[in-house]
């Protein structure tokens, strides 16, 4: 075992299923880059370099570069996967789900149901998440919801490398379109990962920590903001038990529940809008199984109801932090029924 | 090259397969026998069967919400396509699709789309399934002159030459996109011409002539099972029915649909061309629209006695796991 | 004051602000139909008919007729919206907004936000919902929550001719892009319709009946089986309050709230798929803002999470039905903590 | 016809102010002083400005992630620019846009965008506008060769052809789309032959010479003020620095950037034109520079000692009323 980045979790898990199955492609715009230029190939091995190196080992037939073209990027990959492919497919930015979203809800999401199951989509479409660089509206969202929302596909939300490792391989080996989101400021978080290939079923949630007070279930990065708050929160007294659902879809509503039931409290943290999300999404399964253990309302920490702002000052706002958080906690637990 | 006798006769049945199928189709919508909404084919059948002859059951498919035609002409089971559109559980898609959804892989049938522009992209990923895994399997979608003007049918036209993969697209181009003229909805109206502009070879057949199109589908799957990557057919081609069954057509001019039937049915272009050929005689034909009057009986017959669906299929088939 | 249908209202106000405004204009896929055919124009007036006769009185310079473009339409309304027009534009069935949603989700709704509050996009898009007439898993679909979870979106779900028109007339008139959800099966129903032109403003919730027992909201076509379910249910001695927030965005809670704070009891009907829906959206807030008042857990009465199916006898069992929302409020009120 | 003296000047301020603050954003942004990503236009100059000077204030652009250009050659304010890239309230949006969504509607300036192919719809619109009111206004999109390929920008070539409004399409093709070579992503790399296609006059100029783009553009907007519809312009152009400020190029050829900004730079050709010619003076040009940088220099002390924005501007300008 050795400490890896998320990004390097992410491409060895790629590298790996790749050796192992050769039906197994990448897709997508500069998965490589250099394509049709002077200069070298795998200039760019995406974007923020997650996929690099893979072109020299699998060559361009396995990692493919494409035109500026969502839409048959994603239609493409939903086809082969139809067909006998694999494919990792890469939505560079959530946000451009807009323009290639029918191929997700309508196509690939659809095929099973609608093809009365005969077809099988095993696709994979690796996109990222998150605001917190200055990228503003178009490039920062955390769209999770919106695919969350869509009966056919599931949704991963991985927190750290270790679980972007064994999530990512499970993706590639499910049946089903999943949808990867990975978050721009958890590539370079570390964790230990094994050097073997592994695999973290879907919809089991991980208990980051243990607590008695008072369950806070985070998605990706705001995980490791609820650790901050409940660090700070141990010293106050309040003991913390936080959930990482990793998918939610499927949603491990079991674990939640488990816990709420012994503390009787929720706050759920979540990077994305507050409206049709997934926190509320959570708050009224729990809400609705937990009833009668609930000692106080579940919270729900958000962005607010806004596109994300440029300004540092502002986005800084708009995150969730760990003092929100923290704030959201302590009035949970005080509330007095 | 002449066509065997064996390939004539099939042609043929497939295309009045298609053609009693859909009449059929519509009595029985008018009916009430049949939900929802269907789209149908008959008038175009030279251009589904032109294209389709010359696939194999590996090569793929994918349609439109007009897809009754294409399915019949790469094989799918008429008795399995008109349980579905009865919505019985015996159907193709055990009736959770309907006539939009219309699909069968065994026979490389990749569905019928209700989405305009929804299949090629998705042909282009069949395409690259073949060309990814080695074999000489081809992909070839099907899209109305509507579509033509569809962000994602530009799209996948220019990936499939950037990839260079055995993609076909056939553009059957009837005039219409619902009660919209193409001649208004397309800024060029020559389809093919502004295809080619996307660097791919590119042909406009006259539909009615069931041989015109076959010859050049023939070239396209031929050139694209050699490497040599994808192609573009613009079929012209009629509709005798409205955009689905029950549409009232008054943007149709005067009598033109009775023209049409009289002046451009490929089926009757289809057996005035072979019987003066003497490739196939009256007898022969004659001999296939009985066969296949009774096979779409029984496929009416079987539907409307098939078992429906149960309560408990509501909820299967969306996740192989969840 | 007469009867008339949704579709009515729809057309009546369409016409009133047209002729009151000549900013307004309609754009869409056969709106007005039979353009570039040799029999006659306005032939379709809409797939359902709903714009019949606006060509007539406005001519196409107002009423215009679009190829099969989504992209270009929405974002062709959305740049008429900012420059000068009010365009009211046609997306045929919501289903489709997967070939437009970035028009939508990444232009439209964040201009306003991302230029600082300099543009104005006084655009309404009118589409299609619903399920129930055999049109299947890509023609069925109730889409509001993904045009709910976005900032900058407005979202009304008229479930009456009377509210349609008065909503609509709102909608031209708002200053920022409206989604105006019309269910398939709303458009036939009748109600009194006054003929002059009217507002109902936006999120204010309608009380469509006074209850005590338990609060029902319900959304669109599911109001009239609501309506239906609580005339069963005053026979067994139950008496259902049902609202109708109209608009999902913004969302009148205080209504919602003031009611169960009453009842108690709060049952939540809702066509579309659960996960990070409206219903669990409602259910969410209203969790939090009454838990001192529940006396039962929220309950969401929804399609399954699966694609709309075709077959009749199992759209029948997708579709929320009076049935169901019965047997859910007597398990709401039989509920004992 | 001559251009006249005073024209002549603005097209070279313009020219330079785009040059010298792109080159001074990359120096801030090094610094860190700018948050995001930016992306520079020096190279481009001769494209937007070209384009723009035949424009009025109640013409309407729309543009790219490469916006900076296109909002200075349209009028936008460059201490409103710089301070809104350095994220304070002053900015032209306040701070809450950033490069990406530089947005100036006094000056018809409808906003950089961050989606490739997010633009093209939108200016269809703007001309919707035009034509419905009777204006003679046009609007015009920029896009590069990348976003040539992206489905929304075809759409929007047809529908402004069927609607024929005065809408004219730039495709500022500077060879790459990030690191992917224009050569490889486009099945024909012909982006002016692929859009003439579509049924509206299309041409391809050369980029690095001003007049060029000047004399294209000027007959496409009075094509279009005269109600003459669209047209497409390819403009062959380079890009100086990477695809994002920060981007480490390798994928571009050894000295390639060397070479082209010793062969391929706008302002040099313009400077040798004009200069020889004897249309303006040396002197003149230099004038304009040292003022240019003045101006630049002061944009930026600016921007610096702005006030940033305050924790209340994150919940406003979202809705007009809620
Ligand atoms: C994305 C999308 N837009 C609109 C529709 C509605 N619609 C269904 S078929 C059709 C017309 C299609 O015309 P064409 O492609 O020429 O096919 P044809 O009906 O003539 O076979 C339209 C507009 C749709 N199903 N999908
Ligand atoms: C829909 C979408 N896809 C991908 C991107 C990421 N991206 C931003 S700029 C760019 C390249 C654009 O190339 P081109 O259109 O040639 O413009 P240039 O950068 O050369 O000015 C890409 C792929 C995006 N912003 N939006
Ligand atoms: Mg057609
Ligand atoms: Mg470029």
């Amino acid at each position: 075992m050795a400490l890896k980045t998320t990004r390097q979790a992410i491409n060895e898990a790629l590298a790996m299923e790749m050796r192992r199955d050769k039906r197994v492609v990448v897709i997508g715009e500069d998965v490589s880059g250099g394509a049709g230029t002077d200069g070298s190939r795998d200039a760019y091995g995406g974007v923020l370099g997650v996929t690099r190196g893979l072109l020299g080992e699998f060559g361009d037939s396995r990692v493919i570069d494409t035109p500026i073209t969502e839409s048959a990027i994603m239609g493409a990959a939903a086809g082969a996967a139809a067909t006998g492919l694999r494919p990792v497919a890469e939505l560079m930015f959530c946000d451009f789900l807009g323009v290639c979203f029918d191929q997700l809800l309508n196509q690939a999401a659809k095929f099973r149901y609608m093809f009365g199951g005969k077809v099988k989509t095993p696709l994979v479409v690796r996109t990222m998440i998150g605001a917190g660089r200055g990228a503003a509206a178009q490039h920062s969202q955390s769209l999770y919801q919106m695919f969350t929302a869509v009966p056919g596909l599931k949704v991963v939300v991985p927190s750290n490398a270790y679980d972007a490792k064994g999530l990512l391989i499970e993706a590639i080996r499910d049946d089903d379109p999943v949808i990867f989101c990975e978050h721009k400021l958890v590539y370079d978080l570390k964790s230990e990962v094994p050097d073997e290939a592994y695999r973290i079923p879907f919809g089991e949630a991980n208990i980051v920590r243990d607590g008695e007070d008072v369950t806070i279930v985070a998605l990706s990065r705001m995980v490791h903001f609820s650790a901050e708050a409940a660090d700070v929160l141990a010293k106050e007294g309040i003991d913390c038990e936080i959930i990482d659902p990793r998918t939610t879809s499927p949603l491990d509503a079991d674990t939640i529940a488990e816990s709420v039931e012994r503390t009787g409290r929720l706050v759920i943290v979540d990077e994305s809008t507050p409206r049709c999300g997934v926190a509320g999404d959570i708050a009224a399964i729990i809400g609705e199984r937990c009833f009668r253990d609930l000692k106080a309302p579940i919270r729900r920490v958000t962005a607010p109801h806004t596109p994300v702002p440029f300004s540092p000052v502002l986005e800084k706002l708009y995150i969730p932090d760990a003092l929100r958080i923290a704030e959201a906690v302590r009035q949970t637990v005080a509330y007095a029924r | 090259m002449q066509m065997s006798h064996e390939r004539l006769k099939k042609a043929y049945r497939d295309m009045v397969t298609i053609r009693l199928f859909e009449e059929r189709v519509q009595v029985e919508f008018t009916k009430g026998a049949i939900p929802g909404f269907v789209h149908l084919y008959a008038g175009q059948e030279a251009s589904a069967v032109g294209v389709c002859l010359d696939l194999r059951p590996e090569d793929n498919i994918a349609s439109t919400h007009r897809g009754h035609g294409h399915c019949i002409a790469k094989g799918c089971d008429i008795n399995g396509m008109m349980a579905e559109l009865f919505g019985r559980s015996t159907g193709l898609c055990g009736g959770k699709g309907g006539s939009m959804h219309i699909a069968d892989m065994n026979v490389g049938m990749l569905g019928a789309n209700g989405i305009v522009g929804g299949g090629p992209p998705l042909v282009v990923g069949a395409a690259l399934t073949a060309k990814t895994l080695g074999t000489d399997n081809v992909a070839v979608c099907f899209t109305g002159d509507g579509g033509s003007n569809q962000g994602t049918t530009f799209e996948a036209m220019n990936m499939a030459v950037v990839l260079k993969v055995p993609a076909i697209f056939i553009f059957e181009n009837n005039g219409y996109g619902e009660a919209t003229g193409h001649s208004y909805a397309a800024g060029n109206t020559d389809i093919a011409g502004r295809a080619g502009g996307f660097g791919l070879p590119a042909v406009t057949v006259d539909g009615d002539n069931f041989f015109a199109v076959h010859a050049a589908a023939s070239e396209a799957i031929a050139r694209a099972r050699a490497g040599g990557g994808p192609s573009v057919i613009e079929v012209s081609t009629v509709r005798f029915f409205g955009h689905h069954s029950g549409d009232a057509q008054l943007y149709r001019g005067k009598d033109e649909v009775a023209r049409l039937r009289e002046e451009r049915d490929c089926l009757k272009v289809f057996r005035k061309s072979v019987t003066e050929a003497a490739l196939l005689s009256a007898d022969e034909l004659n001999a296939i629209d009985a066969e296949v009057a009774q096979a779409v009986e029984d496929a009416v017959e079987a539907a409307r006695a098939a078992p429906l669906p149960v309560a408990g299929d509501l909820l299967t088939d969306v996740y192989g796991t969840y």
